[in-house]
């Protein structure tokens, strides 16, 4: 029924670094489906951020393939990106840092219609901005404002504004409400959604905040110093978590409710370092189940149930 | 660490050679005549003129000067004075001793004002002292070392008659130009001190010393202090440097004689040898000093330690 | 309720401004704070509630300028900090009370070793010579669970997480009788926080310490603490034991805090935020500060500030909508 | 269409109160708060003020280079403010005319460096690689001659007039300019507004023109402003040195070299070129600290 919009093949992004290759993204698949919303969780360094930005072609990578809709993004020549660029956006995480201090909102959100010269006069311009602003939840009194007078969920909905200017089909939301308080990351996951409703949106939801992601994603990838290690349906991912490090990490959270106390499964350990990882699981180090066979190198993703992906060797 | 240095030192091989080319022809295509200027006042024949030119080697075509030159250089040899047929690196080294003096005494001057005057301010931002300190600062950078130099001789030689306006010799004459050189020094520096520590003492790791319950004291010069000594110690280091390498004025106002008025004869002389030497000799007395600054930070920051040996 | 004998730490209408040149902000705007001994107070609010403030006056630390304590009691152990002279206060600090701050990143002095900044602080309080306060230091890295020997390493050389032990380790050196955790963990990844938050735990339970735990994250202080109090604009707007607070909620701010949180288990339902945006605390708006963004408000709410009352020994509220009888909260399922 | 989307009802907000404000009155308006700024300028204005109306003000000819011997080394007194120098030509009107040369020769320099040091240091930062090496190891070697030094050898070899002293002013101090320029490109170049300006499909000239140089020319201009004082000093130094502008072209550094023989008898000679320089200096650098925190959006909170 839904089809397919985003296919990520191997791909795989190597820094170099003064210390060796630093492997930030190491062979990774999936797919989305339209209008659904794929989760990508895990830690800081684990390469999730660095898939957001291969996806929009805003780094190249080392090997592998994006497919947007069966375009091959990652081979793509100038004009063509350029066209893709109306498809594709993003969302980011700072609002503080990803817009221009130099700018007005207006110049801010008008900017891609500019650029792209959706509409031949100013007036339809602003217009169209007013609309935008209307739409993500901005007074309009605020359109001559900039960034640094307004609160960050203030900023994090221009970002979203100008996200949504060239009226994308996918967004890649990277951390988008993680610099935001409790109150104010609400009200933008819920305009978020909202959006996605009304826009028929598809929505890559980068984040390393597990209870956000369970609410907000159809399906939940997890990743892990630059491997997927798991991916399921949200709903299957929380019910029967099975890679260790999953568990490991759902039973992190800490849970409001006071009456069902949890058993916490605690790591050894800090996440290694991504820089020449040895052959073996990269998770060999930290987990509490490691075998001799763990050693020899991590197992593909396989589907362990229906949509259900897990890559160990052990479970 | 000893591979750090050695790397450094290779480092500065071309940046000498460059410099050194930079000068040369900079002199060369100047439309002045150095065997005019050395011949002036001799009412000399063409015959003398051409054979001073030949003697000089200045009539050879400049690529081949330029190459034998360079030639002489990478053996370590910095030629020979135009103007009194001395070898370039035994000028030198006469007049190095008398530089070093005056730059080190500077340097002691420039650190005894601004290292306590910046930290105060830090301290007591916005107070009066800070208000004082920063105007003293403003002032030293914004004075001319040359009209300094002849403020203090002014007052302390010529109306009080304590000390001498000029001249080489014990301590007496080192005071006016270490003051002149060094309080010119510490405008910049304590400018940088106080802003160093303004930004150190805002750290986290400054709450943290406060809240174990130390003395404001401790806190300053435990914790703060040896945070906010790297842009300090860079700033000295690059004026100390340039004070090895001659301080063209203040030398020539107190008749000091150190390189920098042996670089000034050279221009005015047009002694291309005795300038280019002095500029090589220059970016080595600088060079030195920055890697003597880097080591320092390697003591004051493990971070930059750990950097230098890899 | 608890008797003054019971109290580590008692604070009365503590009022904290910053003057700044845009006018005075007010961050703290008379708080009431109790903590019996062996007990874990949790101070929960958004970003510019006053949490942080709160834990540095009790520290007398509050930066001045611009900071100013306008008012109000700090009483620990019976005697008033706000009162001693700097010196005795600085006894206090390391000793009796103790702060982990919240970005290790940042708090640990990055041109000493880890052993000396540990150290330092024994040798400071207990007279140790300087031998024997290294291998204290040791013995307390050894606590957080990293071996003595790394004491003579340098923070670069530790990881984030590792670096949060040491910070912890500072903080417990000395046996201080009340630990103020400020955002503890917030820096850190959730298995790391995870590992953070058990051996905070652990340690309070065996040291015998009262603690205060700052955070904006309500899982903590369910987790960690046994009472609770919810900062709104500098006040207080509810406290209580855990059970009170997150169990039968009364205030309305609380109310929109937990309906904020997407539910673990229950992808259905649907996030409630609250509206609008925290207020300006340089203009407070007159009489409830939360009144702006509240459902329930009516008229007294513009024009008179909340006390807060008690319901039951423990559980206060500071919201006028319970002078209408029968007024209840729509907690979401 | 957005009828399920909360629009942020404000509470109390100081926003409420903000018109709508240009950017450049908002510079002014921060400028004008800081008092030690607002000195400077009018310190500078005045003495551009001055150095363009030295033609009205006094008669080259008669005023600045005739000598009148008979008048030498006279105090300062009503006819002569700032007295006479040693051949008796009157020191304010020299001053005066001093001042258009010391600021012009100032102001070229910097325009000089400006042009030179934006264009290399811009290209270094925005392309990077092989582009940036090169230029960077030619720069270093610039760099490692002081500014004094190698201003003093251009000098020497041009020849002693004004036009080469701005020639050896301004190349003695573009190296510097090029390196500050340089890391201005690169950090802003690493912003993410950078990124997330191509992520909404801006070519490389729509990002440059949008991003990059908006956020640049503060610096730059503050940049700019500071090494007029620099260059004011490398001008007198050299004058001083006898190797910049001579005599009987007035120059507050030749001035003041020329009263060095009378120190004892006429020290205002000396002493006021140098009270002028100093004043010149201090109100330039005020207004350039100043003007750094105004164009600073970061630092209004």
């Amino acid at each position: 029924m839904a089809k397919e919009i985003l296919r990520v093949n191997n791909l795989k992004k190597y820094f170099k670094t003064k210390r060796g290759l630093l492997h930030a993204v190491d062979g990774i698949n999936f797919s989305i489906e339209e209008g659904k919303t794929l989760g990508l969780v895990g830690e800081s360094g684990c390469g999730k951020s660095t898939t957001g930005r291969l996806i929009l072609r805003l780094l190249e990578p080392t090997d592998g393939e994006v497919l947007y809709k069966g375009k091959n993004v990652t081979t793509a020549n100038k004009k063509e990106m350029h066209e893709l660029r109306k498809e594709m956006q993003i969302i980011f995480q700072d609002p503080f840092a990803s817009l221009n201090p130099r700018k007005s909102i207006y110049e801010l959100i008008s900017e891609p219609l500019r650029w792209f010269k959706v509409y031949d006069n100013k007036a339809q311009t602003l217009k169209k901005v007013e609309k935008l602003m209307e739409t993500v939840g901005l007074a309009q009194r605020l359109i001559n404002s900039y960034p640094h007078e307004l609160d960050g969920g203030r900023r994090q909905r221009i970002g979203v504004a100008r996200a949504l200017a060239l009226e994308p089909k996918l967004i890649v939301c990277d951390e988008p409400v993680s610099a935001l308080d409790v109150s104010i990351q609400a009200q933008i996951l819920n305009l978020l959604e909202d959006l996605q409703k009304e826009m028929g949106l598809t929505y890559l939801f980068i984040t390393h905040d597990l209870s956000v992601v369970n609410y907000f994603s159809d399906d939940i990838a997890v990743m892990y110093l630059g491997k997927l290690v798991e991916k399921a349906p949200s709903i299957e991912l929380f019910k029967n978590p099975m890679h260790p490090y999953t568990q490991a990490l759902l039973s992190a959270i800490p849970s409001i409710d006071i009456d069902n106390k949890k058993e916490r499964i605690l790591l050894k350990g800090e996440i290694s370092s991504p820089i020449n990882p040895p052959e073996e699981c990269r998770f060999a180090k930290r987990c509490n189940y490691v075998q001799d066979i763990c050693l020899k190198g991590q197992p593909e993703l396989r589907e362990v149930s229906p949509g259900h992906f897990l890559s160990c060797a052990v479970m | 660490m000893s591979r750090y240095i050695f790397r450094r030192v290779l480092q500065l091989i071309p940046v000498i050679l460059g410099a050194s080319a930079i000068i040369f022809f900079i002199l060369s295509y100047s439309n002045q005549d150095p065997v005019m200027m050395l011949l002036a006042g001799t009412d000399p024949t063409l015959e003398q003129i051409e054979m001073t030119r030949h003697q000089l080697g200045l009539d050879r075509p400049i690529w081949i000067q330029f190459f034998s030159y360079m030639g002489g250089l990478v053996r370590g040899d910095l030629g020979v004075s135009y103007s009194t047929g001395r070898e370039v690196f035994k000028e030198y080294m006469l007049r190095f001793p008398a530089t070093l003096k005056l730059a080190f005494w500077a340097l002691f001057v420039s650190v005894l004002i601004s290292i306590p005057i910046g930290i105060v301010s830090a301290i007591k931002q916005y107070s009066w002292f800070d208000n004082f300190g920063m105007t003293f600062a403003m002032l030293g950078v914004a004075t001319p070392n040359f009209w300094l130099g002849l403020m203090l001789i002014i007052l302390f030689s010529v109306q009080l008659g304590w000390l001498p306006a000029g001249g080489y010799g014990g301590l007496k004459f080192l005071i006016l130009p270490a003051i002149t050189l060094g309080t010119g020094q510490a405008g910049l520096a304590t400018r940088m001190t106080r802003s160093s520590m303004l930004e150190v003492i805002r750290q986290d790791y400054i709450r943290t010393a406060r809240a174990k319950g130390l003395s404001e004291k401790v806190v300053i010069i435990k914790h703060a202090l040896k945070n906010a000594l790297i842009p300090i110690v860079t700033v000295l280091g690059v004026q100390f440097g340039h004070a090895l390498g001659g301080a063209m004025i203040t030398e020539t106002i107190f008749s000091w004689p150190g390189v920098g008025r042996l670089m000034i004869d050279g221009i005015n002389k047009y002694d291309r040898p005795v300038v280019i030497g002095c500029v090589i000799m220059l970016c080595i007395m600088v060079s030195v000093v920055n890697l003597a600054v880097d080591i320092l930070y390697a003591y004051l920051d493990p971070r930059i330690k750990a950097g230098y040996s890899k | 309720m608890n008797t003054k004998n019971d109290l580590i730490l008692d604070i009365n209408n503590l009022v904290v401004h910053y003057e700044t040149v845009e006018g005075t902000v007010q961050a703290v705007n008379g708080i009431d704070i109790q903590v019996p001994h062996k007990h874990t107070l949790g101070i929960v609010g958004e970003t510019g509630a006053g949490k942080t403030t709160t834990a540095l006056s009790i520290l007398r630390l509050i930066p001045d300028p611009p900071g100013i304590i306008k008012g109000g009691e700090i009483f620990l152990e019976g005697e008033d900090i706000l009162k001693i002279s700097e010196k005795k206060m600085r006894k206090i600090r390391g000793r009796d009370v103790a702060m982990i701050f919240q970005d290790p990143m940042t708090s640990l002095n990055p041109v000493h070793t880890v052993g000396a900044q540990i150290a330092e602080v024994v040798q400071l309080h207990e007279g140790l010579s300087r031998s024997e306060a290294i291998k204290r230091a040791g013995e307390t890295l050894e606590m957080v669970g990293i071996p003595a020997e790394r004491s003579t390493e340098y923070p670069h050389q530790f990881s984030g997480g590792m670096k949060q032990r040491v910070i912890i380790a500072i903080a417990l050196a000395c046996n201080p009788k009340l630990l103020i955790a400020d955002e503890p963990t917030t820096a850190l990844d959730v298995t790391i926080q995870a590992q953070a938050l058990e051996l905070m735990k652990d340690l309070r339970n065996r040291l015998g310490m009262s603690m205060i735990m700052i955070t904006h994250d309500l899982g903590i202080v369910a987790e960690v603490c046994d009472d609770v109090a919810v900062l709104y604009a500098g006040r207080i707007v509810e406290s209580g034991t855990v059970r009170e607070v997150f169990k039968s909620t009364m205030h309305p701010y609380t109310e929109g805090l937990f309906n904020s949180l997407p539910v673990i288990n229950d992808k259905g339902a649907r996030i409630k935020p609250i509206p609008g945006l925290m207020p300006d605390p340089i203009e407070l708006p007159e009489g409830c500060a939360f009144h702006p963004r509240c459902p329930y408000a009516f008229d007294k709410c513009t024009k008179e500030t909340p006390e807060l009352r008690y319901f039951g020994e423990t559980h206060g509220v500071a919201c006028h909508a319970y002078d209408q009888t029968g007024f209840k909260l729509k907690r979401r399922g | 269409m957005s009828k399920n989307v909360t629009t942020i009802n404000d509470t109390g907000s100081a926003l409420k109160k903000r018109k709508k404000i240009s950017r450049s009155s908002e510079i002014w308006m921060r400028m004008k708060s800081k008092k030690s700024a607002m000195i400077g300028l009018i310190i500078f204005s005045l003495l551009i003020l001055v150095a363009l109306s030295a033609g009205f003000l006094v008669d080259y000819q008669d005023d600045v280079v005739t000598p009148n011997i008979p008048e030498r080394l006279q105090g300062p007194s009503m006819e002569h403010p700032f007295g006479t120098d040693s051949i008796g030509r009157d020191i304010m009107s020299r001053m005066i005319y001093g001042a258009r040369i010391s600021l012009g020769v100032a102001f070229a320099a910097v325009i000089f460096q400006v042009i030179v040091g934006t264009l290399i240091g811009a290209i270094s930062g925005f392309y990077g690689g092989k582009v940036d090496d090169i230029l960077m190891r030619i720069n270093d070697v610039f760099a490692s001659i002081p500014n004094l030094l190698l201003a003093i050898t251009i000098a020497t070899a041009l020849g002693h007039s004004i036009i080469n002293m701005i020639i050896a002013i301004g190349i003695a101090g573009t190296p510097s300019l090029v390196r500050i320029v340089r890391a201005t490109v690169m950090s802003v170049k690493d912003q993410e507004f950078v990124e997330a300006g191509k992520a909404l499909g801006g070519n490389d000239m729509q990002i440059i023109v949008s991003h990059l140089i908006p956020n640049c020319i503060a610096p730059i201009i503050v940049q700019g402003t500071l090494k007029i004082a620099t260059a004011i000093l490398a001008t007198s130094s050299l004058s001083f040195l006898g190797i910049g502008i001579k005599p009987p072209t007035p120059e507050w550094g030749n001035m003041l070299s020329g009263g060095r023989e009378f120190l004892r008898n006429a020290p205002y000679i000396t002493v006021i070129p140098g009270l002028a320089i100093v004043t010149t200096i201090l109100s330039i650098n005020l207004m350039g600290d100043g003007l750094r925190d105004a164009l600073d959006p970061k630092l209004k909170q």
